[in-house]
């Protein structure tokens, strides 16, 4: 039980600085990571419940799977947007994209 | 007893260098201690005795945040990627944000009553499991996520490449 | 049934003939009212010998129109069209050199079937709409000559006084006929208690209102704007008749508090009306006030519990009062004006005009034997027995004795002077005309006791009362006739300036009080007026109070919603602000919001 | 799971299949440098897939042990989403056109719409988050096409919005995981017993969904997006995701117990500031894109009527259906319009006069937006008020109503100026004529015959 | 049998279609499909008059539409609608001939007016609650754009402020249906349904009939929601005033009768004081208001709001009435008030239409001694003036008859509406006199009289003033019938 708790906890706790990058940073990279790492909270949760909880139910397992696609092809498609910005302002600072507004 | 304690370690490690993600003022170290904290999450999915996805993470992870670092410069403009910059902004509010959202989270944890603590798995019938989720029930979801995956290459490509003409 | 029938439809069919044809106006008129006469005659002459007609026509659900010829209905019906007659008659003449012939009389033939209507009606819808016509085709009579100054505010005056009395015959209907469940005139009168009490004083105030009765009278003399026909035809048999047609009709109806007040009613206006009239310098303007007078005597006779004595007074005075008008017409057209100031030796000039005219005024004013003396006495015969006499005998003689003041006075004031001859277009048949009117005037006070009597019921009568009301009114003639027109209106002037320096005491107790109380009712009346007009101001300034309220308030408040909608979208769209972490952390906080709504909630439950 | 069994679910996907050769067979042809065949192909084998689900209507069936559910939502997904992921393919066709590469917006738009359906018909929580992921990654990509200052800035904001609700999504719905010990949707009634975690997940549920399909708070990437990207993919955007979304929203909320997560009360909150922010917001908006997205935020709301009354009222799944074609007609027809005079309010000046057709085409939609009738967007508003006050929520369809008189407001700035003095003529093209031509065609059939529609939803 | 009802409803429809569907058509050829389709519904009507109304719904037509939701195109009349069946062909038929020469875009303006029939037709034959708000709302569009777009010179406002206030006003409406279907068994549009068995019941009962009741209030309009009428009014062009006060205020009390009065009988019944002191209210402020006018057309605009507060009144009156003698009687004088009103007030608007051509003023201050140059003009204003201000032997006489003698059986108190009579009687006598009585100012002498389509147009119409007033029956036999069997 204890275990599991722990796990958890790691995980909201994980969540929270994930939470915290994605609001405070500028760069769009920076915010990505953020986001990484509440993806990361995410599968520490689901191997902690698939493992204590349902280890009979392998979903919990393709669910982290799918967790880590995620991650990975939102930084792919973020790195290319974030290259297509790049090359037509010169950085890929939120607080420099402001004209649509309103 | 010794799990909870590799698990809290690595889960600490996997905190501390999360924090460290945002408390660093150069971009390639950020990608490192982001690169750490992953692999830190990795090794307790191993201390959970999920192997296979442990093994994954830390593969994928290391990866990934190379790739990460490496447009972290280019964008920066900065070849080292070491300058020191500041690069927050509502710094105060985001912090009470992740400490509430964080919070929140615990609390429900400890609001739930999880119910019984469950045997471990062998890795071999783990891998075995996955296999048959993977191929019966979970096959269109796993074909989902290739089609997903097509679609980002060409999303990247189409959007990251220079217009001709 | 037919014969009724053609008494309406005869000017009815004249006014759509003269409508279509557009020429021949004058002759389809008299053609129309023609048969109209023949109809009333022969409905009355049938009516004696004891039928009684009633036929239903469609009108709204569950109360169909009635027109009844009973013995009442048709006496005056009679007289409505014997009065038409001679008036068309008379106002072809009159008629002649003036424009808008083909308007005046359709006008004028509608006016006759309105009135036949109204008398011949046998339920209040068919009666309430034929007493709304004839304030209909009086406003356009009355506002014959529209182009001039004047005009039109008095027909507008005269119409909108009687349309505010006649609220009171609408509502009055409204209770009679919610009462007893059907419009019939003879079932709703049966109807007894608080609701015949209400219905019969609000009925009293249409009639007021239309009758000219204190102290609704102030738009009758403004009314003598149009011809001189229509004012003859408007006086004696139908706008003014009406108000006292009304009350003889729903007679029946009359609880023995109302009547105190009519008669009540009745002997004050006779007697205001008169003192006003004495006071009067404009021929038609006195007749008119004299005709409120003289409408108070039937008010007075009904007051006092006599339809019969009002039907005959009605009946006399119709062919005394509309003789006069007509006279006062010729006189009109030879001066050009009807003021006593331009009309000076006018009986001389035209001695058989003034002859007619002479009568008729005497008649008016009670000499035997002419028709007025008959009638008149009947109503004072009538308030001697009533138990109230001791208010209303006196209002009576009072009445009387001032009805023979100024009809002297009139006559003394028309002969003496010089004279001016012009000749007046259309004699002939204002001639015919009017002699019809004054031999009627003369001869009809015989006829009126078989009129009663066929009516039901017999003309009160008693010696005493016989030579009252004869003396009375010769003393009256006598004084008006004596006492000079320039000392009689000296006073009016000179009164506020050097006192009177009339010899003789009588001058001092009666014409010297009699004048202040002409100059207090004149000024009284004066005070209605600007009342009426004050209200009228006050509706006005109700209405443009109003009528900010909408533009400024409701659509203010509107036009302020929207400005404080769109100002809302202005501060909404602020939220936008083009800076996602600013806008992420709306959407985060969005989240906690709803999860701390839902702790709270399960907190609560 | 025999092959028997598989060959059968896989005959019931065959529409979401063919979307899927489609996307790859545009994109193949973008490969072969072919982008004229593209295009056509696209719209080709859209329409293919339509007429292959249109035999499913009335299918109630889940497929893969549970995991995708071939039901009305999903199969009228596939009707009604095709098509207009087709037509907006068009549409792109006139923004597009001969650039380098246009094949591959035409593929992409078909990955996007099979995002959609994949919403649409998930019975799994990684169908949710595939879903959304696969709907959205393909869109970043279209609304930062043109590459230039605006579409990029648009772009990253939104993909910055998307993947940050997303991974907030993605971990609350590991705590459903965590109780229920399935990912799958239909044992999401088992959540009573845990109402911290199941109304966590449901919020974070409700965040990833939310910001697909725009609902207040989440919707703030939607105004920027439209206005930055392509016109057509703008148009794309506030239909084809946003139904799919709204569809998995309900097939989230038709097993979500009730007391555990007050999600019909959530809901109908939800949804009244959404209607009520949207329209707001459109009310002093002088750019029309943007009108059009805020407007488009505002029946987002409107939708969420119908999902307060999943479970209460036989109506809630057929006014969502239907109101989801209502809306995928008139808006698309609005976009269509002003993909053709322009975004910017002024430039609608005397529209109406100088192109009358296409003026009162415009009007048509707008007021059927408003859901004036006898208009489609009337019978989809009609139906989601009477869902929600068959379920009890008469306040909120008070509320919807005055909405609506908002949203004529919003909308009336655009119509007046239509038919003020013209300033210039815009010249017509045939293909904007033929959209609008069908999307007008479709705002008055599903207002006239709303039966053909009504009639074959169960 | 002929489905004539249908046919009638939507011959204009058919010829709005066959006008879009020509675009080279000229503004005559355009003036003359609109006469002649709107002469043949006329006569569609006439035929529908002659087949008659019985006690319930007659000539009814059924064709399933939405049967899942239990809608379907139901239509047909009772006395009520059939009497404002006949108002609306007829007013409609006169506008088209009024307006033949309006030559700015005038296959649109045709169009409009078309369509515009067709949806009035519509509100008043349809049997389906849904029909019914389908055309109660494209009545709206219609009328929006032939303000907005042939209007005078604040139309655009003036089009808006109507717009948003009515659609703002039906949408209650909207809820209210909902709820009447909600609460029928088995789930029904059908208005039969409805009116045969009310299907709400206690609270539920009381705020549909709120909910209708604001939108019919709007429409008719009641006061404090009047305030778009004397702007649409003024600024839409002569045909619409015509149509917006003599058609489309109509479709407010109809709707008042119709739902609120026959649906939601008992709430109608428990909040008829209310309604009956609004109405009076409403009544005697429209009139006080007309009286404070110096524009004709302003003026008659409120004056429109006093007789349609007499009408509510009536409805009032009905609803509260415990005897069914009583109610009829309310009914009757309402129901007949509404055709009085529409054949009135078309007139009165056809005349200062008529006035405005030639003076290119509404001020009557400006005017003054009309009556001797345009005596034809200025005879048919009077004519028309005071049949408005309920002089009997014309149309309004009757209906205020009616309907005050039931609100005395019923509200005693609330005869002090009768007092509006006179303030009417005083603003129409103001305005004739200021208008048309006196000297004619040197500027007008030149002004023609009627011409030939003036007088086509406006005949009909003034006959009809005439015919009302006189012969009551021939309208209340058919209304009484109708009023008669509604049991509430």
């Amino acid at each position: 039980m204890a275990t599991l708790i722990v796990a958890l906890i790691v995980g909201a706790i994980l969540f929270g600085v994930g939470l915290y990058g994605s609001l405070s940073q500028t760069n769009l990279v920076m915010i990505m990571m953020g986001v990484e790492l509440i993806l990361a909270g995410a599968m520490v949760n689901l191997v902690a419940f698939w493992r204590f909880l349902h280890p009979e139910a392998y979903s919990g397992q393709m669910f982290v799977l799918i967790v880590m696609t995620v991650m990975a092809l939102e930084m792919a498609v973020g790195f290319g947007v974030g290259t297509a910005r790049f090359r037509y302002k010169g950085s890929v600072e939120m607080e420099e994209a402001r004209d649509l507004k309103g | 007893m010794l799990q909870t304690i590799f698990v809290g370690l690595f889960g600490i490690a996997a905190i501390w260098f999360g924090v460290v993600v945002f408390t660093t003022s150069s971009m390639v170290r950020s990608a490192l201690a982001l690169l750490f904290s992953q692999a830190a999450v990795g090794a307790m999915f191993l201390a959970m005795q999920t192997e296979f996805l442990g093994v994954l993470q830390i593969m994928m992870m290391g990866t990934e945040m190379s790739i990460m670092a490496i447009f972290m410069v280019m964008y920066m403009m900065d070849p080292g990627g070491l300058m020191g910059m500041d690069m927050t902004h509502q710094k105060r509010i985001s912090q009470v944000a992740g400490v509430l959202g964080a919070l929140v989270v615990v609390g429900i944890v400890f609001l739930v009553g999880w119910g019984s603590i469950a045997g471990s798995v062998p890795p071999d019938q783990q891998v075995h499991g996955l296999g048959i989720e993977l191929m019966e029930r979970s096959m269109l979801i796993f074909e989902t996520a290739g089609i997903t995956i097509l679609t980002a290459m060409i999303a990247t490509i189409a959007v990251a490449l220079e217009r001709r003409q | 049934m037919t014969y009724v029938a053609l008494t309406i439809l005869g000017p009815l069919a004249a006014m759509v003939a003269i409508l279509l044809i557009r020429r021949a106006a004058p002759a389809l008129a008299l053609i129309g009212v023609g048969v109209a006469l023949i109809g009333a005659i022969t409905t009355l002459v049938n009516v004696a010998g004891g039928a009684r007609y009633a036929a239903t026509l469609p009108g709204l659900p569950e109360f169909p129109l009635r027109l009844i010829a009973t013995p009442l209905t048709a006496v005056l019906s009679t007289v409505i069209a014997v009065v038409g007659a001679f008036v068309m008659l008379y106002a072809i003449g009159y008629m002649e050199e003036e424009g808008g012939k083909v308007r005046f009389f359709v006008q004028m033939s509608f006016f006759v079937a309105a009135m036949e209507t109204l008398v011949l009606a046998g339920d209040w819808v068919l009666l309430l709409a034929a007493w709304e016509m004839i304030g209909l085709a009086s406003y356009m009579l009355i506002g014959f000559w529209y182009e001039e100054e004047g005009i039109g505010e008095a027909a507008t005056r005269a119409f909108l006084y009687t349309r505010t009395a006649d609220l009171g015959l609408y509502v009055g209907i409204f209770i009679l006929v919610s009462q007893a469940g059907t419009t019939e005139i003879s079932d709703t009168l049966e109807v007894g208690g608080t609701a015949a009490f209400a219905a019969s004083l609000l009925i009293l105030l249409a009639a007021a209102g239309k009758s000219a009765q204190t102290p609704l009278q102030g738009w009758l003399q403004d009314a003598m704007a149009g011809p001189t026909p229509v004012s003859a035809l408007l006086h004696s048999a139908t706008l003014v008749a009406a108000g006292a047609i009304l009350l003889i009709r729903a007679f029946p109806l009359f609880p023995p508090g109302t009547l105190l007040v009519v008669g009540a009613l009745g002997g004050v206006t006779a007697v205001v009306a008169g003192v006003m009239a004495v006071a009067d310098r404009d021929l038609k303007r006195l007749l008119a006030a004299s005709t409120s007078s003289q409408y108070g005597f039937m008010l007075l006779a009904l007051g006092v519990g006599s339809p019969v004595a009002a039907l005959a007074h009605l009946t006399a005075h119709a062919a005394m009062k509309s003789s006069l008008f007509l006279g006062s017409g010729v006189f009109q057209h030879a001066r050009g004006s009807t003021d006593f100031s331009k009309l000076s030796g006018i009986g001389r000039e035209r001695p058989f005009v003034f002859a007619g005219f002479t009568v008729a005024g005497l008649a008016l004013a009670g000499v035997p034997p002419l028709a007025g003396f008959w009638s008149k006495d009947a109503v004072i015969a009538a308030t001697f027995e009533s138990p109230y006499a001791w208010l209303f005998s006196p209002l009576a003689l009072f009445g009387t004795a001032l009805t023979g003041i100024y009809v002297a006075r009139t006559l003394r004031l028309l002969w003496k002077g010089e004279k001016q001859d012009e000749p007046v277009a259309g004699m002939a048949w204002m001639g015919a005309g009017m002699s019809g009117l004054v031999a009627l005037a003369i001869i009809l006070g015989f006829a009126l006791e078989p009129l009663a009597g066929l009516v039901g019921g017999g003309l009160p009568r008693d010696l005493l009362t016989v030579v009252l009301g004869a003396a009375v009114a010769i003393s009256g003639l006598a004084l008006g006739w004596f006492v000079p027109a320039d000392s009689l209106l000296g006073p009016v002037r000179a009164s506020a300036e050097k006192g009177f320096r009339i010899g003789g005491g009588f001058e001092q107790f009666v014409a010297r009080p009699a004048l202040a109380v002409a100059r207090v009712t004149d000024a009284f009346d004066g005070g209605i007026h600007r009342g009426v007009l004050t209200v009228g101001h006050a509706g006005l300034a109700v209405a443009r109070a109003s009528r900010i309220t909408d533009e400024k308030g409701i659509d203010g408040l509107i036009f302020a919603l929207v400005r404080g909608t769109r100002n809302l979208g202005r501060r909404a769209r602020r939220l936008q602000t083009g800076l996602v972490h600013k806008e992420l952390l709306l959407a985060v906080t969005g989240g906690v919001l709803i999860l701390t709504f839902l702790a709270v909630r399960t907190l609560v439950l | 799971m025999n092959m028997g069994q598989m060959g059968q679910d896989l005959a019931l996907l065959a529409p979401v299949l063919a979307v899927l050769l489609t996307a790859v067979g545009a994109l193949s042809f973008e490969m072969l440098h072919l982008p004229k065949v593209s295009l056509p192909f696209a719209v080709i084998g859209l329409l293919v897939a339509t007429g292959i689900a249109a035999p499913l209507i009335g299918t109630e069936t889940t497929v893969f042990e549970g995991t995708y559910r071939v039901d009305d939502l999903s199969v009228w997904a596939v009707i009604l989403l095709m098509p207009t992921t087709a037509l907006t393919a068009v549409l792109a066709c006139l923004e597009v056109r001969n650039t380098d590469r246009e094949g591959t917006v035409y593929s992409l738009l078909v990955f996007a719409a099979l995002g959609a359906l994949v919403l649409a018909g998930a019975g799994d929580v990684m169908f949710l988050v595939l879903g959304v992921l696969l709907s959205s990654l393909a869109t970043f990509a279209l609304v930062a096409y043109p590459r230039d200052d605006r579409a990029t800035e648009a772009a990253m904001k939104y993909f910055v919005f998307g993947s940050v609700t997303g991974a907030v999504m993605i971990f609350g719905l590991t705590y459903w995981f965590g109780i229920t010990g399935s990912t799958l949707l239909s044992e999401l009634s088992e959540l009573g017993s845990a109402p911290p975690a199941a109304a966590f997940g449901f919020v974070a549920v409700l965040i990833g969904l939310g910001y697909k399909a725009s609902f207040v708070p989440f919707h703030f990437w939607a105004p920027d997006s439209y206005d930055g990207g392509p016109v057509s993919v703008a148009a794309f955007l506030s239909i084809v995701p946003k139904v799919g979304a709204i569809f998995a929203l309900v097939q989230v909320v038709r097993v979500l117990p009730a007391e555990a997560t007050a999600w019909p009360l959530v809901v109908a909150v939800l949804a009244a500031i959404t209607m009520t922010y949207g329209n707001l917001a459109a009310l002093v908006q002088d750019n029309v894109v943007r009108l059009l997205a805020y407007s488009s935020i505002a029946q987002s709301g409107y939708f969420l009527l119908g999902v307060v009354a999943i479970g209460q009222s036989e109506f809630a799944l057929r006014s969502l259906i239907l109101f989801a074609g209502a809306y995928a007609a008139m808006n698309l027809g609005a976009f269509t319009i002003v993909l053709y005079v322009g975004r910017d309010l002024r430039s609608f000046t005397g529209f109406g006069r100088t192109n009358p057709a296409a003026g009162v085409a415009m009007v048509i939609f707008l007021i059927s937006l408003v859901g004036i009738p006898p208009l489609a967007g009337f019978v989809g508003k009609f139906l989601l008020f009477g869902a929600a006050i068959d379920a009890g929520f008469t306040w909120l369809a008070v509320i919807a109503i005055l909405n609506s008189v908002l949203s004529l407001g919003v909308y009336l700035r655009v119509v007046v100026p239509m038919y003020g003095q013209p300033k210039e003529v815009v010249a017509t093209s045939r293909i904007v004529v033929a959209v609008w031509s069908i999307t007008f065609f479709f705002t008055l059939a599903i207002g006239v015959a709303a039966q053909v529609l009504l009639g074959r939803i169960s | 049998m002929l489905p004539l009802v249908s046919l009638t409803l939507f011959l204009p429809l058919l010829g709005a279609a066959l006008l879009v569907a020509l675009p080279g058509a000229s503004p005559r050829g355009a003036h003359a499909v609109g006469i002649v389709v709107s002469g043949l519904t006329l006569i569609g009507a006439a035929g529908m008059w002659v087949r008659g109304a019985g006690a319930g719904f007659t000539q009814v037509e059924e064709v399933s539409w939405i049967p899942s939701l239990g809608a379907a195109y139901r239509v047909g009349v009772d006395g009520i609608s059939l009497s404002l069946v006949l108002l609306t062909v007829v007013l409609f038929f006169v506008s088209f001939v009024f307006s033949a020469n309006v030559t700015e875009r005038a296959r649109s303006y045709v169009a409009l007016f078309l369509l515009l029939e067709t949806a009035s037709l519509g509100v008043f034959v349809a049997l389906d609650a849904i029909l019914f708000y389908v055309f109660f709302e494209v009545t709206l569009v219609a009328m929006y754009f032939i303000i907005a777009d042939w209007g005078h010179e604040g139309r655009q406002r003036a089009a808006l402020t109507f717009f948003l206030y009515t659609l703002l006003g039906s949408l209650p409406l909207l809820l209210a249906i909902l709820g009447l279907y909600l609460g029928s068994e088995p789930r029904t549009f059908d208005m039969r349904a409805f009116i045969e068995s009310p299907p709400l019941a206690g609270l539920a009962a009381m705020l549909a009939f709120i909910a209708m009741f604001v939108t019919f209030a709007v429409k008719t309009p009641i006061f404090p929601v009047h305030t778009w009428l004397p702007a649409a009014h003024v600024e839409a062009p002569t045909a619409g005033s015509v149509i917006l006060a003599g058609v489309m205020l109509k479709l407010g009390t109809y709707g008042l009768i119709r739902f609120a009065l026959q649906m939601t009988p008992d709430a109608f019944r428990a909040a008829a004081p209310f309604v009956a002191a609004l109405a009076v209210f409403t009544a005697l402020y429209g009139a006080f208001v007309a009286l404070g006018q110096t524009d004709l057309k302003r003026l008659i605009a409120y004056t429109s709001v006093n007789h349609m507060g007499y009408v509510v009144l009536g409805v009032a009156v009905a609803a509260a009435a415990t005897d069914s003698g009583i109610r009829a009687l309310a009914l009757d004088g309402a129901v007949l008030q509404m055709v009085s009103h529409g054949v009135v007030t078309g007139a009165l608007f056809l005349l200062v239409g008529m006035l405005q051509d030639r003076t290119h003023t509404r001020e009557m201050g400006e005017m003054g001694g009309l009556l001797r140059i345009m005596p034809g003009l200025g005879w048919l204003f009077i004519l028309a003036a005071f049949a408005s201000l309920g002089l009997p032997g014309l149309a309004h006489f009757p209906a205020e008859f009616q309907i005050f003698l039931g609100t005395l059986r019923v509200y005693p108190v609330a005869v002090v509406a009768v007092l509006g009579i006179v303030i009417t009687a005083g603003l129409y006598l103001r305005a004739i006199q200021i208008s048309f009585l006196g000297k004619p100012s040197e500027r007008w002498l030149k002004m023609p009289d009627l011409d030939r389509r003036e007088v086509l147009t406006i005949a009909p119409i003034a006959a009809l003033v005439v015919l009302i007033g006189v012969a009551p029956f021939l309208l209340l036999d058919v209304i009484h019938r109708a009023t008669e069997a509604i049991g509430l």
